[in-house]
């Protein structure tokens, strides 16, 4: 890398940031209890909570901290929190 | 030419640079200079957003603000304008944005006056901003072209200031030349920035710098320093070939050839040590018309054949002495040792430097020459009978 | 080189008076340079401006410490600020007053010329501003610059009407003071 | 409302991407976040130094998938002016909105004398204060919008103290006194108004401003997960009042069925919890509970009553 | 002695100088001083008016206020938040008002890093405040309590800052002596000044001056600047009398008898240069104490024996060199030249500075010696691959 | 009212004394003086930069009697902090009433940020903003207190240019919106009321807040006989409505009989003859008619109708 | 004069400045029309209006700078201004 | 002088650790420094803190290259952060995790020892705050602090039964690693 001037940065750079590796907690989902509010995409903090209409909704665990939101947000009680293991 | 104020000839050539935004607050002496672009936009002679701010901080904010989206920004200001804006200033500098600002020389509160001396810029000698020094009302009209050209160039990207002495040059009438506007279009291209706020092309500015990264960036500063002494010297030569005048590169001599001494200066003083110098064959002016970058090497080559140098300025830095003068020697020094080297601190908050005082400092100049240095530096028209 | 100082008050445009004078002398092909004494005076205090004209380009830059000419614009100045201060001699000064020169009774070594601008500027301006008229006596009184740089400037300044009537003022203090009378 | 639907994949814009460095669970992230999505790809955000700027920018890095530029702390309103005067002199006015978006501390304190500036030039700017209530980014120290009775490092509870004791600043009504033709109060918890009411300031024409309040879980200490619930507790208490104020009227107040007491609110968060602990702590929840009836009384929150 | 933080300790000792009016605006890495003292206030073990302000601009005007008024003040800031108050800086002095303050060195933005240099205080160097840098946490702690008795002495009646490393001195925990009050009120008696606002003598403080008077209230700075001098030592004489500890005055030596190399430095980077420097016997350390008022005589005796100085700091000015680098050189001309001095600029915008880093300059300070010199100042522990 | 009466003698504590350099006719000197002779002895004041601060101080005069400071041209309201919060530590609280009096400048621009954080912190400061509506000291230059219309030096009338276009910056709203107890307009035209709302200012705790209108004979120009005649205009037209809000509640509005057309207020001054001499010029003056009847309407000013 | 350290004057000081030098016109009074309304006194900008129970409503012409206002606000059209002579 | 190196997250008080061991070593009459890796990082981010302790008065202000020691409180770090980087040969690393060091599979000059300090914490202390639970771990297999010392000091920082829990959680660590186990 080398520098540009004036700290410039290329738009959306910390993609390379893997901020799942801060996570301690881990959010699963039961696709059977969702009913679609999107309430965990629209407050998830770091934009990993995805959805496909295949998949339903997913995490991103790359960048998933581990906050909890989601699952307290949930509107079905879909999501719940699970200790990490490494 | 035409006889017209200091002010309105800066005004003039600002006009002349089709500056996009200018932002500015008013502070005497800097005053006419804004008030005369604000008329100029009043009457449709100038388009361009002249933003009429609550501060001198939010002038160089907004002055930033405009740069970094792409538009060519002016500014004005002197003394507590340029304190009060001096966190900006640095800012400006960092994020490499090429504004250029006229710096009006004031002295700084307390006590307030708001008469002439240079305290306020040379404070700012260490904000990252290039200082051009003017010695009359033509090169502060000239320097403000010739800034934009050095500050936007690639290789540069730096601010500038052209620093100016408050009243002496701001509020006098004299002849001045005033570009024609072609011809400073010819000189002078549009703003074509690398990098600019755009959604075409959506970067972040101003990104933080962690401690493995923030050395090299000062570094680069550095550099964009030290190129701008080449892009100096290469704009002033081509401002003579398309205007005809010059006023030296980073530094200039005067009655050089042969002088033993040699008066060390900047701004506006230059005009009256010249009346007086030119009746004394073996004096001589060095005229440090780039303060930052430094003339390092060019002033250790006009100095070395000198017996005594007068360093004459209006600052001083409390507790140790003026700053040109530690400038000055810090350059000679490991090099040219041969020399004495005397410090006069005059004209502080208005004090008016009548010829005879640099009589006098030649004269005390002589008489180190002859007798050796006794005191270092001194203060020059103190008012004895009022301490 | 000849230097002028102006004495008047914050508001009656001597700084204005040097500017003009200044701008007409460079006209005439002289070298000219016109400030005021830097100040922070509110209107109706006591002010002062300069002018240096000369046939050089004129470089330095201190006040004028000692004027060949000094011109008070305002009578009631005389004894509230020391406008010969300086003044050399052989030097000219020039005031405005109804009185004559006798009557003020100024010592020194100096030519003094007096003129009752302010009845002049009354009767052809209409309104008590003495310092077009002041440079028309400038300009008899001490030849420094010419009479229609004076007035040519002055009209371009002030376009119109006001431009005529300052001109006719101008042309009036000249042809009184360079009759020689102190009117 | 209910303009905003969130269905993931190609739908949602993701503006401000992943990777930054908010802290897990961050109330601020999930604001910017929204605000973006409302905004488009239209906007030249500019935000001061604070937590935004320091989590999503460590060079080379930057979560901004919007052009984006960090001046100063305090003078975010300036920049922006600057930039929307550059715009308009380069003809590009019609490219992009600007938009701020800066902390509490930046706005209401060492940032006011700029923002009421750029209010008075009437510049085309929207601008966002999310306020966490203190000073994070430097370590939770307090801000005038720290509320009173809250404990923050520079207004600590202590033997002789209860924390904060001076009223929070009202930025909305300051804005509305400058003239200000959009102003409204938002909350995290509440996404889609947020989103409708970001919508409604950039198409405003002139300055607009929103002060948005957003939980910060390391701030006001409460666990990661509750930072969307609590920030609706605030609102659901009457301590956080939601409206708009269009030019100079208020219209549009979110409603309450039926409020909730503040202790509700307060005892969700370590930053009250002496209050709960210290003596004379109940005369302190009082005067906090009088705030939030002065709110109901001045923006009729009751929906009975 | 105790394990404290360097924060804490310096919270302690303003503590102990029972100021009347805190103000101060939070900033890292200065933060935890502020936050120490406003958790004495909330537990009643400090009764003071503590100022919660807006802005770093306001804390310094509150301290100014209440200055004025007869309080004793303190704030306590860095970098931007000194930047942002430059303009009050000078006020202050000028005004010769004898507010402390605790000035936390960090790096000035653009790029923003909230780590540790001295631009920020080396750039308040003309603001006609006393400047001591500190070395370690107990001279941060033992050099607040002589400021106070410097600063409000009515010989000086200055403005005084105790430049300390940001995280570097403020974060770190070490074993610290903190001082008692009684011992403290012992050596620092109430502040008595001789004029204060007060309905009982009507007085009008900050009036302005002309340019008939300005110069020589600059000059009366000048002078007071100059009694400081005097000033510090005696404190510091004293200080030792009183608790034992001793500092230097002006500037302090290590290992000078006999040095060949002397490093010039100042701050916190002296702890690990005497790490170094105690394995290389001619090899001695100067440190500048007092960089305002700067120790003139003192550099040029401690130097004289010298070949080569080495000048080691954490600031440059844009477009010239270190600014310790051009004092000590400007103090050395006219009156040393036969040694050589060499300039280094480290530890930018937190840069660590490895043991390495220190040798790395000795090893070129040799080569100077033996070789003579060539480049005359350079960075060091600049990463070239990312440039 | 009327508890004032000027009597000359020992009746008038003369607390700016003469041989200060305003302009002959300046409204503001006229003001202050009254203000100190309502405030009496036991005052501190602090005064920024500006017309006032250089009228009265050239070192070694000044034209005080009460102790005084001026420090800077942005900071007046936290060196009053300051002051404030010295003579509480020093146990001299009970001494001294601290005062600033401080240019529309001062106030409403360069000063705004500082002003807040002291209404905020609640100071028991009385600020009176003597509103000259322009940078007087340094030449006329257009600040946000310039009226629409008003040519100044920074926003001159010119060949495009009716001179100033932004609307003046609703100071006492400010005020009011950051909670400020005692909040009024005056105008130096109405010598009395203002000595009157002087006194209750400083006799209320905490912040209190004037805003008064006085008259520039030199930036406004007009004949210096006419300063109270013409600042009495402002009222009569309804440009500029006197009126007191104490916490919060507007009370105490100077009803006017007969309210006069502005024409009358504005061709007194130089400032806005270009309004009657462009072309186009008719459309301003609507447009400031329009300023006063909303004030009219806002404030009730009308007496009947 | 000695300076005094940070500009510190004394109080009242200004009253060396004899402003009344600054004036071109100057008021005169008619104590027949005088009604004691002391407006004038209110307004003077220079303090220069006096009173005594003896000789009624004066001018201190040594700072009265000639505004005019005096007169313009005399109840009584009592105060009118005269050309200065000197 | 030997040199620490902590690993751990924002907001799990690992510059507390270095703090009270820091403390703790000099009541063992032993000079010391500590402090954090200066810098920006959130809650939840990796950190790390450093110590030294040494024999006389530590002067050296870099931050640690080639720690003698190194502490790792949180095990989700490994594979994140490089905290073997510089560690001395024959150094010691101490990491939370219920692995063993063999299964840790850590190649180095190093020794490793390991212990579940996250269960140790959860059940005396009842929350999984591990950083005193670390100390006990440190001083048990390093030596260079004692162990009462650092109950002593955790103690009157945490008064009362926190205080009383912390003192257990870290005598626990200390009994284990001393016993020699990997817990
Ligand atoms: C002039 C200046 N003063 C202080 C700081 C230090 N500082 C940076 S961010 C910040 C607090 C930001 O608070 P806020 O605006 O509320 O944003 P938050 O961090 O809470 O998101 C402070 C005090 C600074 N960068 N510049
Ligand atoms: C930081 C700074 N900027 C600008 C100035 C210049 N200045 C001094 S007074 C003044 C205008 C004052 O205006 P106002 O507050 O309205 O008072 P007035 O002069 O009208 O009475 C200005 C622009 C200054 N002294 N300091
Ligand atoms: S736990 Fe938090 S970060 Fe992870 S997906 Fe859920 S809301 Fe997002
Ligand atoms: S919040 Fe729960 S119910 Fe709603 S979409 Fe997400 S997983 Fe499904
Ligand atoms: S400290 Fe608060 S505002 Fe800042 S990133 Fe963490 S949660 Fe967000
Ligand atoms: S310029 Fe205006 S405000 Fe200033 S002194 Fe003159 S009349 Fe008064
Ligand atoms: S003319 Fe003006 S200054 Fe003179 S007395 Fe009358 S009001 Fe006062
Ligand atoms: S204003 Fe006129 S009537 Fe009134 S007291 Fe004065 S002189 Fe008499
Ligand atoms: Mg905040
Ligand atoms: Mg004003």
């Amino acid at each position: 890398m080398k520098l540009r001037i004036g700290a410039i940065a290329d738009p959306g750079t910390s993609i390379v940031n893997r901020t799942g590796g801060w996570r301690s907690e881990k959010p699963l989902i039961d696709h059977s209890l969702c009913i679609r509010c999107f309430n965990c995409i629209l407050y998830c903090p770091d934009s990993a909570v995805k959805y496909s209409e295949k998949e339903g909704i997913y995490f991103d665990y790359d960048f998933c901290k581990g906050c909890g939101i989601c699952a307290n947000e949930c509107s079905g009680r879909a999501i719940y929190m699970v200790m990490e293991e490494k | 030419m035409e006889v017209v104020e200091g002010s309105y000839a800066v005004a003039h050539a600002v006009k002349c640079c089709r500056p996009h935004v200018i932002s500015a607050y008013p502070i005497t002496p800097q005053t006419h200079i804004v008030e005369n672009l604000a008329q100029f936009v009043a009457d449709g002679e100038l388009e361009c957003e002249f933003v009429p701010v609550d501060s001198e901080h939010s002038a160089m904010s907004v002055a930033l603000g405009a740069s970094a989206v792409g538009a060519r920004a002016y500014s004005a200001s002197t003394s507590q304008g340029l304190a009060l804006m001096w966190e900006v200033l640095y800012n400006v500098s960092g994020m490499r944005l090429p504004v250029v600002m006229t710096a009006v020389n004031r002295a700084l509160s307390a006590p307030l006056s708001i008469w002439n001396d240079q305290q306020d810029t040379v404070g700012a000698r260490d904000s990252g901003w290039i200082q051009i020094y003017v010695e009359d009302i033509q090169e502060a009209h000239d320097a403000l072209i010739q800034a934009y050209r050095i500050a936007e160039s690639r290789e540069v990207m730096l601010p500038a200031m052209i620093c100016m002495d408050g009243f002496i040059l701001t509020h006098t009438y004299e002849p001045v030349v005033l570009a024609e506007q072609e011809e400073t279009d010819d000189f002078l291209p549009p703003y074509d920035p690398e990098y600019y706020l755009t959604v075409e092309r959506p970067l972040s500015f101003g990104c933080f710098a962690e401690p493995d990264k923030f050395m090299e960036f000062r570094y680069m500063q550095h550099e964009a320093m030290e190129r701008a002494r080449f892009k100096i010297k290469e704009v002033a030569d081509e401002f003579e070939r398309a205007f005809g005048r010059y006023y030296g590169d980073l530094i200039q001599g005067y009655n050089l050839d042969g002088a033993q001494i040699v008066l060390v200066t900047f701004g506006s003083i230059i005009g009256t040590m010249k009346e007086i110098v030119k009746h004394e064959k073996d004096v001589g002016i060095l005229k440090i018309r780039s303060y930052r970058p430094f003339p390092v090497k060019e002033v250790r080559e006009a100095l070395k054949d000198a017996r005594v140098v007068a360093v004459v300025e209006k600052d001083f830095s409390a507790g140790f002495e003026g700053a040109l003068f530690s400038d000055v020697k810090a350059a000679l020094y490991n090099h040219v040792s041969d020399l004495k080297l005397l410090g006069f601190v005059l004209g502080l908050g208005g004090r008016d430097i009548p010829p005879e005082d640099i009589s006098k400092i030649i004269e005390r100049s002589r008489v180190v020459m002859d007798q050796g240095l006794k005191e270092e530096w001194e203060f020059i028209g103190l008012r004895g009978e009022i301490l | 080189m000849k230097e002028l100082r102006i004495h008047g008050r914050g508001g009656q445009g001597s700084v204005t008076a040097a500017e003009i004078l200044a701008v007409a002398a460079f006209r005439d092909g002289k070298f000219s340079q016109a400030f005021p004494a830097f100040g922070a005076e509110r209107r109706g205090a006591p002010v002062m401006a300069f002018l240096r004209i000369g046939d050089e380009p004129i470089k330095i830059r201190s006040q004028v410490y000692e004027p060949d000419y000094v011109m008070v614009q305002d009578a009631t100045l005389i004894g509230i600020v020391d406008f010969m201060k300086g003044l050399k001699e052989d030097g000219i000064l020039i005031i405005n007053t109804p009185k004559s020169p006798d009557e003020l009774g100024l010592d020194g070594n100096f030519r003094v010329r007096t003129i009752n601008a302010t009845v002049i500027a009354k009767e052809i301006i209409g309104r008590p501003i003495v310092n077009t008229t002041m440079m028309g006596a400038f300009a008899a009184v001490t030849g420094e610059v010419s009479l229609n740089s004076v007035i040519d400037v002055v009209k371009e300044r002030f376009s119109g009407e006001v431009g005529e009537k300052n001109a006719r003022a101008i042309r009036r203090a000249y042809d009184l003071m360079a009759k020689g009378e102190s009117s | 409302m209910g303009v905003y639907r969130f269905e993931g994949g190609d739908t949602v814009k993701n503006l401000f991407v992943s990777g930054h460095r908010a802290c897990a669970g961050c109330g601020m992230a999930i604001a910017v976040k929204l605000i973006l999505e409302a905004a488009g790809e239209d906007v030249i955000v500019v935000s001061p130094t604070g937590c935004l700027e320091i989590v999503s920018s460590p060079y080379p890095e930057t979560s901004w998938r919007v052009p984006w530029i960090h001046s100063l702390f305090e003078n975010a309103a300036s920049v922006a002016s600057g930039i929307e005067a550059g715009l308009k002199a380069l003809g590009r006015k019609h490219e992009a909105k600007v938009l701020a978006i800066a902390g509490d501390g930046a706005t209401a304190d060492i940032g006011m004398g700029p923002l009421s500036g750029m209010f008075e030039r009437g510049h085309d700017i929207t601008y966002i204060c999310y306020d966490n209530e203190a000073y994070m980014n430097t370590g939770v120290q307090r801000s005038s919008m720290t509320p009173p009775g809250a404990s923050a490092t520079t207004s600590p509870a202590g033997k002789v103290s209860f924390g904060e004791i001076h009223p929070k600043k009202d930025l909305a009504s300051i804005a509305v006194a400058h003239g200000v033709g959009y102003v409204a109060t938002a909350s995290v918890g509440y996404g889609l108004d947020l989103m409708r009411k970001v919508r409604r300031a950039i198409d405003h024409d002139g300055p607009s401003f929103i002060h948005l309040h957003t939980s910060c879980c390391t701030g006001w200490r409460h666990p990661s997960s509750k930072t969307i619930e609590i920030s609706r507790l605030a609102v659901l208490t009457g301590l956080w009042p939601l409206y708009e104020v269009v030019d100079g009227e208020i219209t549009d107040v979110k409603r309450l069925p039926k409020r909730l007491p503040v202790e509700d609110y307060l005892k969700t968060q370590g930053r009250f919890s002496h209050l709960f602990r210290m003596e004379g702590g109940e005369e302190i929840i009082r005067r906090i509970q009088a705030i939030a009836d002065a709110n109901a009384e001045r923006f009729g929150l009751d929906l009975e009553g």
